[in-house]
């Protein structure tokens, strides 16, 4: 199936702005995150800690839903989903 | 409420100029000469940050009763001094006309899918507000 | 600080906009279209009005801290959906100019010597604020 | 002596934008608003009650200096003072 991935600012720089990628029928969120890291040199260590904890800045949505970290890590994919991660916002 | 070009802010505030409301009260936010930058990038999740404009614009109208609420937000690269954001409430009354802009420019801060590269001599930062 | 001619928003703004101030805050009175009234005519104890009115700028400058208050109300006869006067405040803190704003068209609003009256088909009224 | 009046709003209206008057040496606040009374028709009924009690929405200024009333009606005017009569504001 295939996802869409949308990044902004420091981890669009990593990511690029918008990517797709195609990952196995039944993933999730963290399975995702994970063939990120291996795929993005830098993305690991821009959204895990030392001791392996999810980053407190780090903010993902699902078709624009915010999801709930770490609990939310296991939500499953669906074809076509849109998955945005970015660090907390600073506009105005 | 979303522009990659200059914020033209006479055409912006004429808008919320009318007979039928006496208080018109504008924020205008501007890019800040701080210490080593040079200028401002700014991008934004676009579709997802629309949707919260026009929800804190509704927002605003509901809470405030104003007759006139209008946000515009620039993206990419602004130069010192440019103008960022406009928010622009025109009311009958003027206490509510400054409660429903300072509602909408905070609201704007906290919840849209904006964010902000400081340029410098040596690259940049982005901004966090936490 | 007190004018006969139309108000040019525009370049009252423009000396408030800088990058030592990132935020601007404006209040624009407007004429309204109250039922029965065709115009206002203003008029003005014009020294008096105006040391009230550098009084109570050097008030926002020192209890706001704000870096940048600039205040025009005109006088004179006026149409409807025409604007009566603008306050902008500028500050690197946007709660300073919103407060330091409202502060000076309330303290304009309470203390500074200007009258206005309301010309209906009929003559008109000197409006009364108490 | 000259006094000069500057009036707003009703009051100019009656007493006219800028007047001066000549008026007796040591005479007070009071003395001259009796004068513009004689001369200017309406304006007793601008400023009196029907009981003859000074209306409260009438403010007087001395020399740019805020009178208070009824006390300060027997301040005592001077040469070339600037009294003026107005209504309570309404600008902005």
């Amino acid at each position: 199936m295939k996802i869409n991935i949308r990044a902004f600012a420091g981890f669009r720089e990593i990511l690029g702005r918008e990517i797709s990628l195609e990952i196995e029928e039944g993933s999730n969120v963290s399975d995702l995150i994970e063939r990120l890291c291996r795929i993005k040199p830098g993305f690991r260590d821009a959204v895990f800690s030392e001791t392996g904890e999810l980053r407190d800045y780090v903010i993902i949505m699902l078709n624009r839903r915010r999801l709930d970290m770490p609990e939310d890590l296991n939500s499953p994919l669906s074809d076509n989903d849109e998955v945005a991660i970015f660090p907390p916002v600073a506009g105005g | 409420m979303i522009t990659e070009g200059a914020i033209d802010l006479a055409e912006m505030l004429r808008g919320a100029i009318s007979p039928e409301s006496g208080a018109v009260v504008a924020f205008i936010g501007v890019v800040r000469a701080d210490p080593g930058v040079t200028a401002l990038e700014i991008e934004a999740y676009d579709d997802a940050a629309l949707d919260e404009l026009r929800r804190i614009k509704e927002e605003a109208i509901s809470r405030f009763g104003v007759s006139y609420v209008n946000i515009l937000h620039r993206k990419g690269r602004i130069s010192l001094g440019e103008i960022i954001v406009v928010v622009a409430c025109a009311s009958p009354h003027r206490k509510d006309a400054f409660d429903a802009c300072e509602y909408v420019i905070d609201e704007l801060k906290r919840r849209v899918l904006i964010w902000k590269k400081e340029l410098t001599g040596e690259g940049g930062r982005w901004v966090n507000t936490r």
